[in-house]
């Protein structure tokens, strides 16, 4: 029993096919990499993990529970935080507000109307996205403005915001997307670092296979709406059918 | 039956004006995305080009009669239009009473003139402004321009009648095989529906058959890929601005024989095209047409009396309340796209 | 050096005394002078609260010239005016009680709430001992209230709502204009006469208090002389087009249209109505007609040539021959070059009436002047013998029933009198349900002190 | 000091002082003299500084703090009165009933309306409101004439039931107090050329203005304040935090629906009578004038644009053509009459048109409002080479859609 399983997941927009009984087994503890050609339906298969979309037919179950007819913020009290592929962040709030606010919603829950206590008396709250933000090396960047910071450091924050909440699940959207060479290697270290430390599952979704063969431990391939291959990335590199859809083989 | 047809007649028409000042502001807004206070104000300035046409037209030397007394029993001063001297009294008056038709002519340029000015000057600077800003900026505007249209020619309503051959009704009832005088709808109503159709398509037409258009409406639809292919998209923009202040002032322009233009008429019209244009999806040109004749009607309907007879007071909310029913139905209006003007 | 006054505005307010001390506020309250804002000096303030931005601006404008005309008059400039044709001869062109007239002005922008705010302005920091004004009854019974409770008094200026001396009636506040009930009262006779007996009216309402007033009065002296009412509806004050207002009342058995609007929305009405061909219509074999209770002239204009042939009412026009109303237009015309409005004519006689009655009751006391006024029989002032009458401050004299002139000769000739309704037809007893019934009372007059 | 950090507590200081000492301030002219005309200092003004003030800091709680521009507030405010009205009529003429029911219905009123229009965002949002806001302004004028008296409005009258009160003396006119204290009762400190009005109502008034910036303090800091500016920032982010906005919005929308019931309430306690106009968009627009002149989303902001525009309303258009003159009077007669000839069309009934400049003035050269004109000044007089700093920081330009 893996920590998050898909079981025959569909989804068409229109007429469009976007997932074909897609299945997958996400094993607790493992980075888990899902891989394909642009438009196999990757960003389609995560957005139906966060209750962003509902499937047509199927099911998606973490630890235990089915996610669909969740709403967003509902899944995520169950554990589960998601990076997007551009840093969905608060813009126009310093780096440290950032990080409490999930540090708030893993305290309180989804909603709790702390209307007259003062923030800067927040003292569990404070420390602990401090402590956050000294381990995401960031802790001198804390009053600057998050829409100053570079794109790295946007994508860090982020990651330290879904990490404050000791998510059991975390979701990567192309956590490298657009980055230069030594960013990449970066996040790469980052990420092993967290899943040495915290034992949190991930699944990833990423083009580069560096970054793919660099963490996971298992990798799905997705193909045209449906995952073709499911193994380990020994496996995957040689698999005919991996080649086959990324090279566009005769069908 | 003949009520029905009635009201609807009745709904085409109002629906006429909503649609005209409807569409103005989607295009600014699609193209843009500047949310225009100041559109009302367009609306009405364009009435008081045919006001300050018609004023021209009348511009006299006087003449003192005096075989006639004034009011306070001096000699009777009689203005003559110069227009008599230059083209003889029966010419004169002909001209004069086609004053609000020729206004179209004189009104084109001045308010593409009035466009542009407001573009370059004003709101391009607000483009990258959050929308807030963009309303307080465009209603001072609005405000300053009704003003000054107050201090000129004060607040009363200023009549300015349709040629003579467009008075009077036309009875549909008998046409349609009802009782005569069971449907009569003014001749001028028409006139008014027809140019609305007439400039509707044209607008249309326009954004559909040419380049230019089809370079806006990919503006429309993302903007910063169609500055990606080296299109100057904003000089298109300045001009799609004095379009849409051209299709607002002739609505004004033709709108005068209807009711008598006064200095707020652009903000009266103002809050019920925002809803037209949001009950029709934001930055949806389709919509807004068809939330205008839509709300028009549906306006026509709820003064039935015997809609009133059972509902008291709808005729007072009905606009609203079919604004709020239809987005709660439909999240983005009628025919919105999503994604606009929801953050 | 310093004292603290404890008082309301328009107390003494004398030089420095020696020394200060922190007072009890209940102690102090009242008393300290006879009545609120009482002039010390050698002026005094009256308060004009007109309409100056908003669709009534023009006419606040002119009501404004009026009353500028008025203080001049009563300052002993200009030519005296109404002044020598008024039947009360106690001013003497020094000023009211020889105190030389001041006056400051505010917007009411035809809202109660800016209207009370601008009248409680001038009260509190003008010093106004009167306020005065306005152009439509919303904003009359407003302010009105505002001045009972004030302490000052209210001189209506155009409104036209039976309210205002019927069901919110004030003792602090007087009507010089005329009111619905009169207006129907006046113009049944002459409708009768000139269309018949046998009619059937449809009434377009104004959705709100003066609206239904008007309609009512209209309606109960019409259906006396015989007319039937078909229908009657209800529009909304923010109406612009009337037209699916205007299209059905052909459909119904209707030979005559009652348009119970003002200002701009009687424009429309009307000018949609006649658009609509209404007027070249024959329905039941009579030509059908269409009814503007009450004209504005100046906003008649607005409707162009619509308003030809169309029977209303008003307080007052300009062309009327009568020795005060010639002197008024000869004064206003000469100083501003038009003839006045009835605004204009209700807003001077207002003031005049205000500052004869502090003559006689030889104090600027609220109390003193209510005691003047009620009874208070004058003429001269263009409308004939007037009475203002003491239990409800509404003043009683002759109806005008005018007529859309078919060939004017200038651009203010565009009513012309029909018919002059003698007093004793207009006149009602002060307790009829139209006016609130005995439920409503004037109180006491509140000196503000 | 009261649970704020140092620079809010002055804030807060600052706020106290200026309302305390408001008679003073707002009469910074001898009575007789020509500048008299621009004196604030009565009763009337100072309380209408103060509840619009109250108005805009409720209204900012919702549109500075979440984004969400709501074109419909006037309506809680318009509620407001009409209960606080009613309570004068049936309870008693002590404010203190009516000023609580104002909140309560508003608060009931804006937790129906922001229940169906919170379902929505963006202009789609604020067209719902509008149209709320309309629907009652129109009802309330028409329809409903019984219940709010429509056009002529609302007014405690002699014969009301007042069931708390002892019966009124014969003919006295029904007055609003607060124990026996009424709320036009002043007292007038003579110094010189100077008077100083120092009214009840005012103070009370001002009382509650006081704490409502301070609780409106207080939720900026906090971490609700804190979760509705991550809302304005990033509802996406929010939700797949774990939060869910819907309640956070909904609360905020209630706090400042009952702010505006506030204010209502206190507008009628101070001059017992409410109209339908007050509900009108034009109003709901004034207020969001207020906030965005006065500087969205800071915390003195809104009540300065509230000033601002109050001020305006009232005293340039009481300056008349005949005060001018007396203006220019010293200068020649042709000098003089240019000078009344030019400034004559922004004066009086030219008011609007000189707040409509002023608006665009405020907007193309401070985006952040006027707060941003102070911080714009103060960074010139403390520290001459960082003065562009200032500019750029307190405001992000959200790109357009």
């Amino acid at each position: 029993m893996g920590i998050l399983e898909v079981q025959n997941v569909n989804k068409s927009f229109g007429g469009l096919k976007a997932l074909t009984n897609v299945n997958l087994n996400v094993e607790e503890g493992m980075i888990h990499a899902i891989i394909g050609p642009n438009g196999a339906g990757k960003s389609t298969l995560l957005n139906c993990f966060v209750g962003r979309l509902i499937p047509d037919t199927g099911a998606v179950t973490f630890d235990g529970q089915s996610l669909l007819g969740k709403k967003p913020h509902e899944i995520n009290q169950t554990g589960v935080s998601r990076v997007f592929q551009t840093p969905e962040i608060f813009s126009d709030l310093t780096v440290l507000e950032n990080v409490m606010i999930p540090c708030f919603a893993k305290r309180d829950g989804s909603y709790s109307l702390n209307a007259i206590k003062s923030v800067k008396n927040e003292q569990d709250i404070l420390e602990k996205a401090e402590q956050m933000l000294v381990d995401v090396d960031m802790i001198d960047k804390r009053g600057m403005t998050a829409s100053s910071m570079s794109r790295g450091d946007k994508r860090r924050l982020e990651m330290a915001m879904c990490l404050s909440q000791d998510p059991k699940l975390l979701l990567l959207d192309e956590p490298t997307a657009g980055m230069a060479r030594a960013d990449t290697n970066n996040t790469i270290a980052l990420l092993a670092e967290i899943q040495e430390k915290r034992h949190i599952t991930m699944v990833v979704i990423e083009h580069d296979m560096h970054v793919v063969f660099s963490l996971a431990q298992k990798i799905s391939v997705l193909a045209q709406g449906t995952v073709i291959v499911e193994d380990l990335p020994e496996n995957i590199k040689g698999h005919p059918k991996v080649q086959e859809a990324y090279l566009g083989g005769a069908h | 039956m003949e009520a029905i047809v009635l009201q609807i007649l009745n709904g085409l028409d109002k629906g006429s004006a909503y649609a005209l000042i409807a569409l103005g502001l989607t295009l600014i807004f699609g193209t843009l995305g500047v949310v225009n206070f100041a559109h009302g104000a367009l609306f009405m300035i364009g009435a008081f080009c045919a006001v300050t046409l018609s004023k021209i037209l009348t511009l006299s030397h006087v003449v003192i009669d005096a075989t006639k007394k004034d009011f306070l029993g001096n000699p009777l001063k009689v203005e003559v239009p110069y227009i008599y001297d230059f083209l003889g009294e029966s010419a004169g008056n002909v001209v004069i009473d086609w004053a609000v038709p020729l206004s179209i002519l004189f009104a084109i340029p001045v308010m593409i003139l009035i466009g542009f000015i407001m573009e370059r000057g004003l709101i391009k600077h607000f483009y990258k402004r959050p929308h807030a800003d963009q309303i307080l900026v465009t209603f001072g505007l609005a405000i300053v321009m009704q003003e000054v249209i107050k201090y000129f020619y004060g607040a009363n309503p200023i009549p300015t009648p349709a040629p003579d051959v467009f008075k009077g009704s036309f009875d549909f009832g008998a046409m349609l095989g009802f009782e005569a005088n069971s449907i009569i709808y003014p001749y001028w109503r028409l006139v008014y529906f027809s140019f609305a159709a007439v400039i509707i398509g044209g607008v249309f037409a326009f954004l559909q058959f040419t380049t230019f258009g089809m370079v806006v409406r990919a503006g429309m639809a993302d903007r910063e890929t169609v500055g990606l292919l080296g299109i100057n998209i904003d000089k298109r923009f300045t001009i799609m601005f004095g379009l849409a202040a051209a299709v607002a002032g002739l609505a004004g322009v033709m709108y005068t024989p209807i009711n008598s233009p006064n200095y707020h008429m652009g903000m009266d019209f103002l809050v019920l095209s925002f809803v037209v244009v949001v009950v029709g999806g934001m930055g949806s040109l389709s919509g807004a047409v068809l939330a205008g004749f839509l709300l028009g009607i549906l306006e026509s309907f709820a003064s039935m009396t015997v809609v009133l007879e059972t509902l008291p007071g709808i005729n007072q909310i009905i606009i609203y309340l079919v604004a709020i029913i239809v987005l709660l139905t439909r999240p983005r209006g009628l025919m919105g796209k999503a994604g606009v003007m929801e953050e | 050096m310093s004292i603290i006054k404890p008082t309301r505005r328009g107390v003494l307010r004398t030089g420095a005394i020696a020394g200060a001390g922190l007072a009890m506020p209940t102690i102090f309250t009242g008393s300290a002078s006879a009545y609120m804002n009482e002039p010390t000096g050698s002026t005094v303030t009256l308060g004009f609260n007109v309409p100056q931005s908003g669709p009534y601006a023009d006419e606040g404008a002119d009501e404004l010239r009026a009353y500028e005309l008025a203080v001049e008059h009563l300052n002993g400039g200009g030519d005296g005016g109404m002044m020598n044709t008024f039947s009360s001869k106690e001013l003497k062109g020094n000023g009211i009680l020889g105190k030389k007239v001041e006056y400051v002005t505010g917007d009411t922008q035809t809202k109660a709430d800016a209207a009370r705010a601008s009248a409680k302005s001038m009260i509190e920091k003008d010093g106004a001992i009167m306020i005065t004004g306005g152009s439509s009854s919303g904003v009359a019974v407003a302010v009105q209230a505002l001045c009972q409770e004030a302490g000052v008094i209210f001189m209506a200026g155009l409104t036209h709502s039976n309210d205002t001396t019927g069901k919110d009636k004030k003792a602090n506040g007087f009507r010089h204009f005329f009111n619905s009930y009169m207006s129907g009262a006046a113009l049944a006779p002459v409708l009768a006469n000139a269309y018949g007996k046998d009619r059937k009216a449809y009434h377009l309402t104004a959705d709100y208090n003066w609206g239904y007033t008007t309609e009512e009065a209209v309606r109960e002296s019409t259906e006396a002389m015989g007319w039937e009412t078909v229908n009657a509806v209800k529009t909304p004050l923010t109406q612009t087009d009337f037209s699916s207002y205007i299209a059905p009342v052909l459909q119904s058995d209707a030979d005559v249209l009652v348009l119970n609007h003002y200002g701009g929305n009687m424009i429309n009405s009307l000018t949609n109505a006649v658009q609509f061909g209404l007027r070249d219509k024959l329905v039941n074999g009579k030509n059908f007609e269409i009814i503007v209770p009450l004209y504005s002239r100046l906003m008649a204009r607005g409707a162009g040539e619509n308003v030809k042939g169309i029977f209303g009412s008003t307080n007052w026009h300009w062309s009327l021959q009568d020795e005060g109303s010639k002197a008024f237009v000869k004064s206003f015309g000469e100083k501003y070059g038009f003839p006045p409005s009835q605004a204009a004519h209700t807003t001077y006689c207002q003031t005049l009436l205000y500052a004869d009655a502090a003559e006689r009751a030889g104090t600027f006391n609220p109390c003193g002047i209510v005691e003047a006024l009620e009874g208070f029989e004058f003429d001269g002032l263009g409308n004939g013998k007037t009475l203002y009458r003491a239990e409800d401050h509404q003043c009683f004299k002759d109806v005008l029933v005018v007529k859309g002139k078919e060939n004017p000769t200038s651009e203010f000739d565009i009513l012309e009198v029909v018919e002059v309704t003698p007093v004793a037809q207009v006149t009602y007893d002060a307790n009829i349900a139209q006016m609130g019934g005995p439920d409503a009372t004037l109180g006491d007059c509140n000196p503000g002190a | 000091m009261f649970g704020l950090r140092k620079s809010d507590s002055v804030l807060l200081l600052i706020v106290i002082v200026l309302t305390l000492f408001a008679p003073f301030i707002l009469n910074p002219f001898p009575e007789n003299s020509v500048m008299a005309q621009f004196n604030g200092g009565y009763p009337d003004l100072m309380q209408r500084l103060v509840i619009f003030g109250i108005f805009a800091i409720g209204f900012n709680i919702l549109f500075g703090l979440t984004g969400y521009l709501s074109f419909g507030h006037a309506a809680f405010l318009g509620v407001g009165s009409y209960a606080g009205v009613w309570m004068i009529k049936l309870l008693t003429l002590n404010v203190i009933p009516a000023i609580i029911v104002s909140v309560i219905v508003a608060g009931a009123f804006s937790l129906l309306v922001g229940w169906i229009s919170l379902r929505r965002s963006g202009i789609y949002f604020s067209i719902l409101t509008l149209a709320f806001a309309q629907m009652s302004y129109s009802l309330a004028y028409s329809v409903l004439t019984p219940i709010t008296g429509g056009e002529t409005g609302l007014q405690p009258k002699v014969g009301d039931p007042r069931i708390l009160d002892a019966a009124l003396e014969e003919g006295v006119t029904p007055r609003a107090n607060l124990f026996g204290m009424f709320m036009n009762d002043s007292y007038e400190l003579v110094i010189g050329g100077w008077i100083f009005t120092f009214n009840v109502g005012y103070y009370i008034a001002a009382v509650c203005m006081v704490l409502a910036f301070y609780l409106s303090i207080r939720i900026f800091r906090s971490p609700f304040g804190l979760m509705l500016r991550a809302v304005k920032s990033n509802q996406q982010r929010l939700n797949y935090t774990g939060i869910e906005s819907k309640p956070y919005t909904l609360a905020a929308f209630v706090i400042s629906g009952m702010y505006a019931g506030l204010a209502g309430g206190l507008l009628v306690a101070m001059d017992t009578q409410a109209g339908a106009e007050r509900m009108f968009w034009t109003a709901s627009g004034e207020v969001v004038l207020m906030t965005i002149l006065g500087g969205a989303g800071t915390l003195i902001g809104p009540v300065l644009g509230a000033g601002f525009i109050k001020y305006f309303e009232n005293i340039v258009s009481k300056i008349n053509a005949n005060i001018l003159e007396t203006w220019f009077s010293f200068m020649p007669d042709g000098v003089s009459d240019l000078f009344v000839g030019l400034i004559y069309p922004f004066i009086g009934k030219g008011w609007h048109l000189t707040l409509g400049i002023l608006f665009m003035l405020v907007v193309i050269f401070l985006p952040g409002g006027l707060v941003q004109g102070g911080q714009k000044l103060a960074g010139v007089f403390k520290n001459k080479k960082d003065g562009s700093d200032s500019a750029s920081g307190s405001t992000s330009a959200a790109p357009a859609e």
